[in-house]
């Protein structure tokens, strides 16, 4: 398939590309603000909960594996790398190079969610779980149970993200097989990669909060 | 400025509403326009619902005792009448109609910048209305629209629905946000500053950002509530170290600022329609411009003071006191603006222009009493009593009510291409307008006495004061069905209006009634601001698309 | 004035000297109010009648503001706006800070009723009796969902929370009647969840109490109490020992000075204790309630963090009924005859 | 990377794909140290103020050069940035609230500041460890 042209490419009510990826860059920039404040409602529930009950949330991160957790740090980390390397092919046209680089994108994001999957097993064989499902003998704190509800909850909305992001990459990966993208016109790469980017900037703060204090 | 031929000929021809024919090609559109119109149908009948609601409501506190239903089914209808007049009526319908309409109209654009996100908002409302309906049949929630936490995460009434609802029309709100916000940075036609921007534009823009700062918060505590409610993880419940009072402020970070929402795309009116009707420009354009931004600034700070008796330390109820007083600091400005516009005006007093002085009435009334109840000692006796419900009955409800019926009336020639009947439209607006007072001046007086919200049965000594509120209820009913009837026939038998039926200066004018299909021929150029009248308006039929 | 402007606003008599002042700032409000909404008004009104449009082609001036039109349209509703603030928030924070010799009352709201506990044992249901002219501090808890408490007379309202303490305070004026309502909606029975405060003379409401503790205490003495579920009619002293006795506390607590596996509750009320970081506590009621529920946080020195913890385990109204119960473990009570109640212990507020 | 930050509002990226490599590897490296400080025990509050240190340094250079906020002026910078406001806003208010209280407002918690003692503390002769309550 043929990289369509820039006329086709251009909305009616657009006055040229550029504005157009202006502005669909700032569409997405808000978006990605509005994700910032639907996890801060659960940062602001972990700020709280934590002054309160800080001396529960410090034993209840050390049953956490903090050794998984910084693996999958570092997984995420390298998959932004590999996201962002496969904007910058995008944008020079070499699509294939491109498409392989959201291919490991998408292998690091799977290998993120298997590795939580291990962690997820791991707590709900010891009850270590949120809320009246808490059942970890070992640790009887106030609030230990509410480490867990949110530890759960942080993780679950994230992992969804993750999955999400994970659908978005591969769509964008076909398009770029089937050379959807060109020099001209990468904007959905772009704008994919940095939702991408975004999952990773929201763990980079779960993995403080939760591992390691 | 009667019609003449060529207007008729204008409204003739394949304008918006008749390039296109079939159901089709209304569910698939992308037009602004006609997304703005499927607006207008939905949230008029949302407001015909949540109407009825209130209207049981009203019947029921006819009698302290039981008059015509149960205190449950009581509870459910005060739920239902705020879900429903919230979420599908007032925080939609300004932006979502007259936003749609006429915001890409103000900046000289074809559409907004993502006409394919903007229809999906109205199959985001249908659903959201879909599933909220779905809870409403299957028992309806009986929590109050605030949904408190441990009453919201142990009843027994199906509330899930109706949470759930609410996030996914949360959802169409932010995107409705984020392309209003975009629309208006990249949009603009070339000369149009953003300091010529019509303030309508200005008040919209500020209302998107707080759509999508603010609402994303309420969404995740509706799940957190969901969850709770479902499962039982326990992040709000006292039993397990949870803090209800957390929710609360959760809550109130949205909802707070959501009353900007609804009341800013009011303000938004106002200024145009003043501009309008008193010919002139208006006075202080860049403090009636920045008070927008202000307010959806400050808007952000001040949810506390809802929460000066839940338990909330002095010190927060401090700080959260003294920036309310900042808020309405920014309505001040606004209405000293508005009031100083009409010196040295020339001013016509037809529908719209009756209607926003009856806006000022409850807005400068309704304002005053925020400021009283922000005051901290005061507020503990106000608080959850019907003298908050008349407050923001009077700033939210009637307030933005007498906007958006100003709105239909002013840009129903634009918007339909036909006048409405002048008399009848004065009639509805007087009764809509004073049964307002009539309904809500009582209910100040019964806070005072001293009567809490949500009472289903109350002491005798409130009686008196109640039948007079629901009289007043009555007369609002019956203006909105005058204000309907004479609206619905001008589109059938309503004379041709002509493209500038106001000889209006705004840039929206310079359209055919109604608008082609593509707004404007070529790319407007904007030489300078709106609402300049120092030159004679040109005479209506003579307008063309030179801006 | 007082008098005209209250019942002008249908505002209901003022119970407490506060409910008098903050009057006082509503009657400045809705002045102040009345007068400038009147004039922005009455300015309109003569701009829309004096600048009518006389013609259809009529043209105006183009107006721009002088700076210092803005600066007044601002700061003028400022200054207005942060003096109410400046005179209300004074008021609230008297509200929220109860005087030290304030009688404390327990408030349990449940659906849907109101419990009160008075100090040595006595406990009533929706009719709260209170001694003029002295202050009273509410310790309030709930049992299920958000309930307020709210004495319109008082211009006092307070919610009251599950699973945790709020406080308010207000002194009577004079002797009689108020209504007291719930404010927060709490179900179907919300609107009649309505009580009643009784203000009595002080005199009259001494000898009230000591009657009631007379009866609460020869209650105890015929009738052993039915173990089921706590009944309003016994004391919350007696409630918190057979409480602590099903919970098991005597296991590792004494009530006569011994030591055992944990301190010893004689006294153990307002005791400074020396905790094992070093630092000292006071043992008030929320130490010990904390206690109950992360007994690991402060563990008095010389014992081992041994305790499990409550937290979910003991309703806050039963946790109130024990802490009430060791403050009444005094050397100077348990040895007096039975027919005395415990002798009443001011709680310093904090 | 200095003349990139005025010269283009375009993405132009006059840059190599080495910058992506170089930042991810200082990223790495915080990760190493942000782990290392954890396996250190720093004492309270240290470990606390470390850990986010670091974690917003991280998320800044995600932020700035993967998600290339260093190239984009504008608008998309301020959105970001008055995003982040509201956060400081929410979490910084409602924590407030915890922390200022009327104590017993709160549920039932141990005081921040006083923490468990550490688990050197002497222990005193005392009876076998009695079962919990009930």
């Amino acid at each position: 398939m043929q990289p369509e042209t820039q006329a086709a490419r251009l909305a009616h009510h657009f006055p040229d590309l550029r504005t157009q990826e202006n502005a669909a860059r700032l569409g997405m920039w808000l978006f990605l603000a509005t994700e910032v404040l639907l996890f801060t409602a659960l940062f602001t529930a972990y700020s709280v909960y934590r002054y309160l009950f800080v001396h529960a949330f410090d034993e209840a991160s050390r049953l956490m594996h903090t050794g998984l957790g910084a693996a999958n740090t570092l997984v995420l980390l390298t998959s932004s790398l590999t996201a962002a390397l496969a904007v910058y092919y995008a944008r020079r046209g070499q699509a294939r190079r491109s498409a392989v680089l959201l291919a490991a994108t998408l292998a690091f994001a799977a290998t993120f969610m298997v590795i939580k999957a291990f962690e997820y097993g791991h707590h709900f064989h010891e009850g270590q779980l949120p809320g009246r499902f808490y059942t970890y003998p070992e640790l009887q704190l106030p609030g230990a149970s509410m480490f867990f509800t949110l530890y759960f909850l942080m993780t679950g909305v994230h992992g969804l993200h993750v999955l999400i992001g994970m659908g978005v990459l591969a769509f964008l990966m076909v398009r770029t097989l089937r050379g959807g993208y060109s020099t001209a016109y990468s904007t959905p790469v772009e704008l994919g990669v940095l939702y991408w980017h975004l999952v990773d900037l929201i763990w980079i703060f779960l993995f403080p909060l939760l591992y390691l204090i | 400025m009667s019609p003449s031929p060529a207007s008729e000929a204008v409204y003739n021809r394949p304008n918006y509403l008749t390039a296109d024919r079939g159901v089709r090609s209304w569910l698939t559109t992308r037009d602004h326009k006609r997304i703005g119109v499927m607006f207008l149908v939905l949230t008029a009948a949302a407001l015909a619902l949540g109407g009825f609601f209130a209207l049981l409501i009203r019947i029921e506190l006819l009698t302290p005792g039981p008059t015509i239903m149960d205190a449950m089914t009581y509870n459910r209808m005060f739920t239902l009448h705020g879900v429903v007049m919230i979420f599908l009526f007032m925080i939609p319908a300004i932006p979502g109609i007259f936003g749609n309409f006429f915001l890409p109209l103000m900046i000289g654009a074809q559409d907004v910048a993502f006409p394919r996100i903007n229809l999906a908002t109205v199959y985001l409302y249908l659903l959201g209305a879909a599933i909220a309906v779905y809870g409403m049949v299957h028992g309806g929630a009986d929590t109050g629209w605030t949904f408190y936490t441990p009453y919201s995460t142990t009843t027994t009434t199906k509330v899930a629905p109706i949470l759930l609802g609410a996030f996914v029309l949360g959802l169409g709100s932010i995107l409705t946000g984020i392309n209003f916000i975009v629309t208006t940075h990249t949009l603009r036609a070339p000369g149009l500053t953003w300091h010529r921007l019509p303030l309508f534009v200005w008040a919209i823009y500020a209302t998107s950002v707080i759509q999508v700062l603010a609402t994303p918060v309420l969404g995740m505590t509706l799940l957190l509530v969901t969850v709770e409610n479902v499962f039982g993880f326990g992040i709000f419940d006292p039993a397990r170290g949870g803090d209800p009072i957390l929710f609360q402020h959760l809550f109130w970070f949205y909802s707070h600022p959501a009353v900007y929402i609804m009341v800013l795309p009011a303000m938004a009116v106002v200024s145009e329609v003043i501009q309008t009707f008193a010919r002139k420009n208006m006075f202080g354009y860049k403090a009636v411009a920045y008070s927008s931004l202000g307010i959806a600034f400050v808007g952000f700070f001040v949810w506390g003071h809802h929460l000066f008796t839940s338990g909330q330390s002095a010190f927060d109820s401090g700080v959260f006191g003294v920036l309310s007083m900042f808020v309405g600091l920014f309505t001040a400005v606004k209405v000293f603006n508005w009031t100083a516009t009409l010196y040295k005006g020339a001013i016509q007093v037809s529908a719209p222009f009756v209607y926003i002085v009856g806006f000022l009435f409850y807005l400068v009334f309704g304002g005053m009493t925020g400021i009283a109840l922000a005051t901290v000692s005061l507020d503990v006796h106000w608080q959850d009593t019907y003298f908050v419900v008349a407050h923001f009955h009077f700033v939210m409800a009637a307030g933005t009510v007498m906007a958006f019926l100003a709105a239909l009336h002013y840009w129903w020639p634009k918007m339909f291409g036909k006048t409405y009947a002048e008399r009848p439209a004065l009639v509805g607006g007087f009764l809509v307008i004073f049964g307002f007072a009539a309904t809500f001046v009582p209910q100040f007086l019964l806070g005072n006495m001293g009567m809490p919200r949500r009472y289903y049965s109350y002491p005798e000594r409130f009686w008196p004061l109640n039948v007079a509120s629901t009289a007043g209820a009555s007369l609002v009913a019956i203006g909105f069905l005058i204000v309907l009837v004479n609206l619905v026939v001008s589109l059938a038998w309503g004379r041709v209006a002509g493209p500038n039926p106001w000889g209006s200066k705004g840039y929206e004018w310079n359209t055919p009634s109604p608008p082609d299909k593509e707004n404007f021929p070529g790319t407007p150029v904007f030489t300078h601001g709106p609402h300049e009248y120092q030159e004679p308006v040109p005479a209506a039929a003579e307008v063309t698309h030179a801006a | 004035m007082n008098e005209l402007l209250r019942q002008l606003l249908f505002l209901p008599e003022q119970g407490t000297a506060y409910a008098r002042s903050v009057d006082q700032l509503h009657y400045f409000i809705v002045l102040t109010t009345m007068i400038g909404a009147a004039a922005v008004f009455t300015t309109l009104v003569a701009f829309v009648i004096v600048y009518r449009r006389r013609h259809a082609a009529q043209t105006t001036p183009h107006v721009e503001p002088k700076p210092i039109h803005e600066v007044l349209f601002v700061g003028v509703p400022l200054v207005l706006f942060l003096t109410w603030f400046a005179i209300g928030f004074p008021q609230y924070v008297e509200l929220q800070t109860p005087p030290k010799d304030a009688m404390d009352v327990y408030v349990q709201g449940k659906k849907w009723m109101w419990k009160f506990a008075y100090p040595g044992g006595p406990n009533s249901t929706d009719v709260l009796r209170v001694p003029a002219g002295r202050p009273v501090r509410l310790l309030m808890t709930s049992r299920d969902v958000i309930h307020s408490f709210y004495v319109p007379a008082f211009r006092l309202k307070q919610d009251v929370v599950p699973g945790r303490y709020t406080q308010t305070w207000f002194r009577a004026t004079a002797p009689g009647r108020h209504q007291l309502f719930c404010a927060e909606f709490c179900g179907t029975g919300h609107s009649a969840m309505l009580g009643e405060v009784v203000v009595m003379p002080a005199a009259e409401f001494d000898a009230w109490l000591a009657d009631q503790r007379r009866g609460v205490v020869a209650a105890q003495d015929s009738a052993p109490v039915p173990s089921e579920d706590i009944d309003v009619r016994t004391s919350l002293v007696e409630q918190g020992r057979r409480l602590a006795a099903e919970y098991g506390c005597f296991k590792c607590h004494t009530v006569d000075g011994t030591q055992h596996i944990g301190p010893s509750w004689l006294d153990l009320y307002e005791r400074r204790e020396r905790l094992d970081g070093g630092k000292t506590v006071v043992a008030d009621e929320g130490y010990l309630t904390r206690s109950i529920m992360d007994p690991r946080a402060d563990v008095v020195a010389g014992f081992q963090p041994v305790m499990p913890t409550f937290q979910g385990r003991i309703p806050a109204p039963e946790v109130a009924a024990i802490v009430e119960f060791m403050k009444s473990l005094r050397t100077d009570v348990v040895r007096a005859p039975p027919s005395q109640g415990p002798v009443y212990v001011p709680v310093p507020s904090k | 990377m200095a003349e990139g930050s005025h010269a283009r509002a375009e993405h132009g990226a006059d840059h190599g794909p080495g910058r992506y490599v170089v930042v991810w590897v200082v990223l790495v490296v915080f990760t190493a140290l942000t782990y290392s400080a954890w396996r250190l025990n720093l004492p309270e509050p240290w470990h606390v103020l470390v850990a986010l240190a670091i974690a917003v340094v991280k998320a800044g250079l995600v932020a700035l050069f993967f998600m290339e906020l260093w190239d984009h002026k504008g608008a998309t910078r301020l959105v970001f940035a008055s995003s982040l406001v509201f956060v400081a806003l929410l979490i910084g208010l409602v924590v407030a609230d915890s922390a200022t209280r009327f104590p017993l407002a709160n549920p039932p918690h141990e005081g921040t500041l006083q923490r468990e003692p550490p688990l050197g503390a002497v222990p005193l002769p005392l009876p076998a460890m009695a079962p919990g309550a009930r």
